[in-house]
């Protein structure tokens, strides 16, 4: 034990072998295969069935995990429980639509500052709405997310109530509406791929820590040094970006933009199943659950048998996940086998 | 000196909590704060490291006016300390936990560096053994090890223990004791809250006793042992003993 | 302007109905910390409880309530002991969700059953005229039973022993317990009670408006800013939240188009619950 | 350091995905759904409809529904109304094309639950997997633009029905056509009707649901009005959730209008109009759009009396082939009652609304634009839509073909009803409006 004023030996950057770091950083990637393995699957599976709709399904499916895994910086890692996150990505959807639809901007400008409108809101929020803790904070995103949608429907510059429509010309620009769908899946695939990057780096680094002790005491935490107000802020801005340029990116594939999908409050619940059911706090966990989630409700939403009550089936598999298997699949599976951390982020 | 506090006194609605502490105290010592239950030590302590702000007075560490400083800024100029009911994080891995504490503590150091001193402490504090267990399934005893591992591995000038050996057998108790001891050899400021009196008395180089919010006395230990005012607080007339008791329920029923 | 007098007429009747619908929230809320997300589509099931005994059976839709209250009651229960019970201590994610899970499976099997067309509740008392205003006897009568079961909800929480023991539960649930308080039947009560007064809420509705059984989600949400108003936990308080609510949304539409009244409803919830989270009558805890 | 061991292990990951490629991912295709209800067999070479005709006996026609959204009740009707057209046109062997041969039609369907989130994908089945040869719009205006992106995509000629927003016609499309008469012109008829029944009338307050559809329709009969010298003396959009109407009410009887115009969908409807009973709001003439052509709406007793709803389509209405070569067109598919008839025969004597009969002109516009291009060549057929211009039980047909609205219904116009009492006391709806069709005198002021 080294005196505080004597740190020389620990407490200045200690010097490792690059051996050592290679294999101490080896191990911190063995995390990451999987979800990547998962992503690039997903990715290249349109191309080799050759088929649109596969594509057409897997966007659904991957724009799930990406809004799941963004959710889950601030959920899972965090233990805030946004439930009006759908908000980022109607108004980052909504401000990347103005400027494409009226103001003539093309796709990749405009999705950055759908992210960025995106982001600054949840810094304003987040100086305010993070005080609040628990349920309150619940509460309040969903105030949050009533007064944006009632806001849009009142705002003439986006329409109103009318929402915009963005003029099939646009497309043309990219070459036609196959053209354009097929680079919107590319586009897609690559914000999933950053996200599970970022989702996965935060995981393993010193801010994400902190996040993870605020999660499990916050009070202890900042007892400990952790700057709880700016971390939590952070979280929450990094996890309200990468919505807001999917909103973009979802609502010029659809071609038009109106305030009730915009803001439907269903579409963040979802978004926490996917969470749930895959496992909170875990990289791997809302990658499995947006699969697992979107399957199961394409699979509900089409069977005979289920068709009429899918969404009654839907509830109770929720409620027997929450009940019995509360960390998910990807936390069950941790504490199952143990063996399986490493692998199992 | 490493901490003064001048005036400190703190409020809860109309209730009192605290009045008027002062003290001084040199680096490289450890202090006893001692006191019936309720007479606000762990008050105390929350407006020190700031978890509370001081309705009035002043809090002075390092020569810098701290008064009202956010619990991180304490942490990170230097202070650290352990809780009177422990919290761990639970769903983290206790050498996670210990890390917590050299990263956001003073240091700052990144994960690796924090890795290294994570394990250094826990095989100080005994706990090595330990390390990948989830920090939720150790027991109370380790669980008290743990909270001042996580407080060693922030490299604190100034340390406040909470009750740490409440709840210990009296072996641990004599394993704990050393732990501190050794820590204050290591040029650590020590202030430590306790009822095990036969410890504290030992162990520390100066005591301040408070009874309901107010310091009544201030010395060594012999001093304050033979002090009047302090053993009518502990051991005084009926009527106290009676008050104390129930404050105790108070504050079990508070916690 | 005699038609502001009119409008704030016309928001306190409709007010203290707002405040029963967000009573049985408020109260589930204090008693355990739990946010009712099956909240809504329990003030649904009311309303199609007195529209299937009015319609099918000739009941009075009043005499309807009684049946539809006992339905609640024991519905809640069920729903407690199926749903909540077992994740009481658990993060709130999982009562959220739990409850979330319940009110997918209530709308689910209804929207099933009775379709999402409208329904109507086609009973009529007349109306009477107060100067200018014409006010429906069935909304007099709506707030008149809302102010008569608010009272009942006080008398019962103060001088039953049941009651009490909700309210120490309420208070401190493990200090109840060690003084003996059977706080899983009282928990399971208090659930049975809150879903009861949406339920209620919902069947009064259904005779003032027109609904669906996605109606409740309406409500729902009204009684989260009515509930924070009023100060979360505190049923008596709703009735005033829900007074200052109906208010508001009869005021505002006089001066601004009646479009921005859910703008200005949410952001007053926003800003509630930064400044004061115990809501406006509520004391403020240490 | 890190970063380079970062990019090798991309680096081998890529590798190894290309080793595996071909490997079955086994979550990812699960989401594939089941076709709602195709039965028949597929065409042969679907993915090249010209070359399909010849090998093929059935054109599959694709669409979404919404079976369990919020839009379920319209939604159906329209569905209904396609059914039977489908079971018409099977009946009769099928739809005649130019070399003798006969297609029959099947249709393959999807539930959207009146939610934009999968439109996209079950349209993109539809056109891909499901092999349709073409399509039928979705339920409202918003879910009709998502789809309309594939139908473009794919080429694939989409006929609308229960999708009237103008604009979304205005953005370049070449495929889609709209069955229903645009909202620009549905409330129109309206203000027309106002003037001829008053011509003193000149305040009128429109009170509306906030949502794309009201908001469309008011905005252009508000111009319609102001362009008539009528003083618009309140306009105020309603939340959609909204369930008490006092607050318009009172700004109402404030504003004293003449007429009052608006309303969003049947909820609201059906509730503004009882509460305005119910507060003897004083007013002559009150035409509220969706909720009174429903046969639902005579729900509302004494309350109805005298209200004013443009429908797209009335089984009263006098559509015949002797009207048609009145005016000039040609006469295709059923007549009105022929088509109540055999809809309430399939339906166990359920009343056609006209979301119904939307949905059967939607697929009698397809047999017409099929059978005059004598194949199912999608450029042929667009042609052949292109240039169609005739009278059905629905009314006139026509499509405008310039480039800055291609598709836009230009021929088909409202019919407005009122709710009176008969003889016996009964409510029954009558058509009033245009007059060369009105069943009955508008009764104005109304009591």
């Amino acid at each position: 034990m080294n005196s505080p004023q004597d740190s020389s030996v620990v407490g200045s950057a200690p010097k490792v072998s690059w051996r050592e770091a290679l294999s101490q950083n080896a191990g911190a990637y063995v995390g990451l295969i999987l979800p990547l393995i998962i992503i690039a699957l997903l990715t290249i599976w349109p191309t080799v069935t050759g088929k649109d709709i596969t594509r057409e399904s897997i966007f659904t499916i991957m724009l799930s995990i990406a809004l799941a895994s963004s959710l889950n910086i601030l959920l899972g890692y965090t233990g805030y429980v946004s439930f009006g996150h759908v908000v980022f990505f109607g108004l980052g959807g909504y401000v990347g639509f103005y400027l494409m639809a009226v103001q003539g901007w093309s796709l990749w400008p405009a999705m950055a500052m759908g992210g960025l409108a995106a982001g600054l809101l949840a810094f304003l929020l987040g100086k305010a709405i993070l005080r609040l803790r628990g349920g309150y904070f619940a509460l309040a995103t969903i105030g949050v997310n009533e007064a944006m949608r009632a806001f849009i429907n009142n705002f003439e510059p986006f329409g109103g109530p009318v929402g915009m429509t963005l003029n099939f010309q646009v497309y043309r620009d990219y070459g036609g509406a196959a053209q354009a769908l097929r680079m919107t899946f590319y586009i897609l695939a690559a914000i999933t791929f950053i996200v599970i990057l970022v989702s996965y780096f935060v995981r393993m680094s010193k801010f994400g820590l902190g996040l993870l002790a605020i999660r499990e005491d916050e009070d202890a935490a900042e007892v400990m040094g952790v700057v709880a107000p700016s971390a939590k802020t952070w979280a929450y801005v990094l996890s309200a970006i990468f919505p807001g340029i999917l909103g973009v990116l979802f609502f010029f594939k659809n071609g038009s933009i109106e305030p009730v999908p915009a803001f439907r409050l269903n579409f963040s619940i979802e978004m926490i199943v996917m969470v749930m059911l895959g496992g909170q706090g875990t990289v791997l966990g809302p990658i499995l659950g947006g699969i697992g989630y979107q399957s199961l409700r394409g699979y509900l939403l089409t069977s005979p048998l289920f068709k009429n009550i899918q969404l009654a089936v839907a509830g109770v598999l929720l409620l027997v996940i929450v009940l019995f298997v509360p960390a998910g699949v990807v936390g069950w599976l941790r504490n199952r086998f143990p063996v399986l951390r490493r692998i199992l982020q | 000196m490493i901490l003064q506090l001048e005036g400190v006194s703190k409020n809860f609605g109309g209730l009192r909590a605290l009045s008027d502490v002062t003290f001084d105290l040199p680096e490289g010592q450890i202090l006893g704060l001692i006191g019936p239950n309720g007479a606000g030590k762990t008050t105390l302590f929350n407006c020190i490291s700031g978890v509370y702000t001081p309705t009035e007075g002043r809090v002075i560490f390092r020569g810098q006016e701290v008064t009202g400083h956010k619990p991180y800024d304490m942490a990170k100029a230097g202070m650290a300390r352990t809780h009177q009911i422990v919290r761990p994080l639970n769903e983290l891995t206790v050498r996670e936990n210990v890390i917590v504490g050299s990263c956001f503590g003073r240091e700052g150091n990144g994960l690796t560096a924090a890795g290294r001193i994570a394990d250094e402490v826990l095989k100080f504090v005994g706990l090595d053994g330990r390390r990948d267990q989830l920090a939720g399934s150790l027991n109370v005893g380790q669980k008290k090890r743990l909270e001042m591992a996580r407080a060693l591995a922030a490299r604190p000038y100034l340390l406040l223990l909470d009750e740490v050996l409440a709840g210990l057998n009296p072996s641990e108790i004599g394993h704990m004791v050393e732990i501190v001891r050794n820590i204050r050899d290591q040029g650590v400021t020590i202030i430590m809250i306790e009822h095990v009196m036969k410890a504290v008395m030992s162990v520390s180089d100066r005591l301040v006793v408070l009874d309901y919010g107010r310091q009544i006395a201030e010395g060594t230990p012999q001093v304050v042992a033979n002090d009047p005012q302090v053993i009518e607080a502990y051991l005084g007339d009926p009527d106290l003993a009676l008050r104390l008791m129930r404050d105790q329920a108070r504050s079990q029923e508070s916690t | 302007m005699d038609f502001l007098f009119t409008s704030i007429l016309d928001g306190l009747m409709l007010g203290f109905v707002y405040g029963l619908a967000a009573m049985g929230l408020t109260l589930i809320w204090g008693v355990m910390n739990v946010i009712n997300l099956s909240h809504g589509p329990i003030i649904s099931l009311g309303m199609f409880g007195v529209y299937l005994l009015f319609t099918f059976l000739g009941m009075n839709p009043y005499i309807a309530l009684i049946f539809v209250a006992l339905f609640g009651l024991l519905l809640g229960i069920v729903i407690y002991f199926v749903a909540v019970n077992r994740v009481i201590d658990a993060p709130h994610l999982s009562t959220l969700l739990a409850t979330f899970a319940v009110a997918m499976i209530i709308t689910g099997l209804g929207t099933a059953v009775f379709t999402a067309s409208p329904r109507n509740v086609d009973y009529s008392l007349g109306s009477v005229t107060i100067g200018n205003a014409t006010i429906p006897v069935t909304r007099i009568v709506a707030a008149v039973l809302s102010v008569l079961i608010t009272a009942g909800l006080y008398l019962y929480l103060h001088r039953t022993r049941s009651g009490r023991y909700i309210r120490a539960v309420a208070n401190n649930r493990s200090a109840a317990e060690l003084m003996g308080v059977p706080s899983v039947r009282i928990l399971a009560l208090s659930f049975g009670i809150g879903t009861m007064l949406a339920a209620l809420a919902g069947g009064l509705i259904s005779t003032l408006f027109p609904f669906t059984i996605l109606a409740g989600g309406t409500y729902e949400l009204k009684s989260f800013v009515i509930g924070v108003l009023g100060g979360l936990g505190n049923p008596i308080g709703a009735l005033f939240g829900g007074l200052i609510l109906g208010v508001l949304e009869g005021i505002i539409p006089t001066f601004m188009p009646a479009t921005w009244v859910p703008v200005l409803e949410f952001g007053l919830f926003v800003l509630i619950l930064l400044v004061r989270p115990q809501g406006l009558f509520g004391a403020k805890k240490s | 350091m890190k970063r380079t061991f970062f990019w090798s292990f991309l680096l081998i990951l890529v590798l190894a995905l290309a080793a595996c490629g071909g490997s079955a991912e086994p979550t990812a295709p699960a989401a594939a759904a089941q076709p709602g209800e195709t039965t028949a067999e597929q065409p042969a070479e679907a993915t090249a409809p010209p070359a399909a005709e010849t090998a093929a006996q059935t054109i599959i026609i694709g669409f979404t529904a919404s079976q369990t959204g919020n839009q379920n009740v319209p939604s159906t009707g329209q569905v209904n109304g396609l059914n039977l057209w489908k079971d018409t046109v099977n009946e009769a062997g099928g739809i005649e094309l130019a070399d003798g041969s006969k297609v029959m039609v099947d249709f393959v369907s999807y539930d959207d639950e009146s939610n934009t989130d999968r439109v996209q994908e079950l349209y993109t089945r539809l056109a891909t997997e499901d092999e349709a040869n073409f399509l039928i719009s979705p339920y409202s205006s918003g879910l009709t633009a998502a789809a309309a992106v594939i139908s473009e995509q794919y080429g694939k000629v989409m006929i609308t029905t229960g999708a009237a927003s103008d604009d979304t016609y205005q953005q370049g499309l070449t495929l889609v056509y709209q069955a229903y008469t645009p909202a620009s012109r549905y409330l129109t008829g309206a203000v027309d009707m106002l003037e001829s029944v008053d011509p003193e009338a000149k305040n009128v307050a429109f009170v509306y649901e906030n949502s794309k559809f009201s908001t469309d329709v008011v905005e252009a009969a508000r111009q319609y009005a102001e362009g008539k010298g009528y003083n618009v003396v309140l306009m105020e959009g309603y939340d959609p959730e909204t369930t008490d109407f006092g607050p318009f009410i009172n700004k109402i009887q404030d504003s004293q209008p003449d007429a009052i115009m608006g309303g969003g969908h049947f909820q609201d409807g059906s509730t503004f109009t009882r509460q305005l009973n119910e507060k003897n709001v004083d007013v002559g003439f009150f035409a509220l759009l969706v909720a009174p052509p429903e046969p639902d709406f005579a729900d509302l007793g004494d309350a109805a009396v005298g209200v004013v709803g443009p429908s797209q389509w009335e089984p009263q209405a006098a559509f015949t082939p002797d009207s048609a070569s009145a005016a000039g067109l040609d006469w295709y598919g059923p007549l009105g009652e022929e088509f109540v008839q055999s809809y309430e025969a399939k339906f166990d004597g359920a009343e056609p609304s006209y979301h119904a009969a939307g949905g059967y002109a939607a697929g009698l516009i397809l047999e017409k634009a099929i059978r005059d291009a004598g194949s199912t060549d999608p450029a042929a057929v667009q042609q052949a839509l292109d240039a169609m211009n005739l009278q059905t039980f629905f009314g006139h047909i026509q499509f405008d073909t310039s480039a800055e609205a291609h598709g836009l219904q230009t021929g088909h116009s409202m019919v407005y009803i009122q709710w009176q009492k008969d003889a016996d006391g009964n409510l029954v709806k009558e058509v009033v409006w245009p007059l060369e069709g009105a069943t009955a005198d508008t009764i104005y002021p109304m009591p």
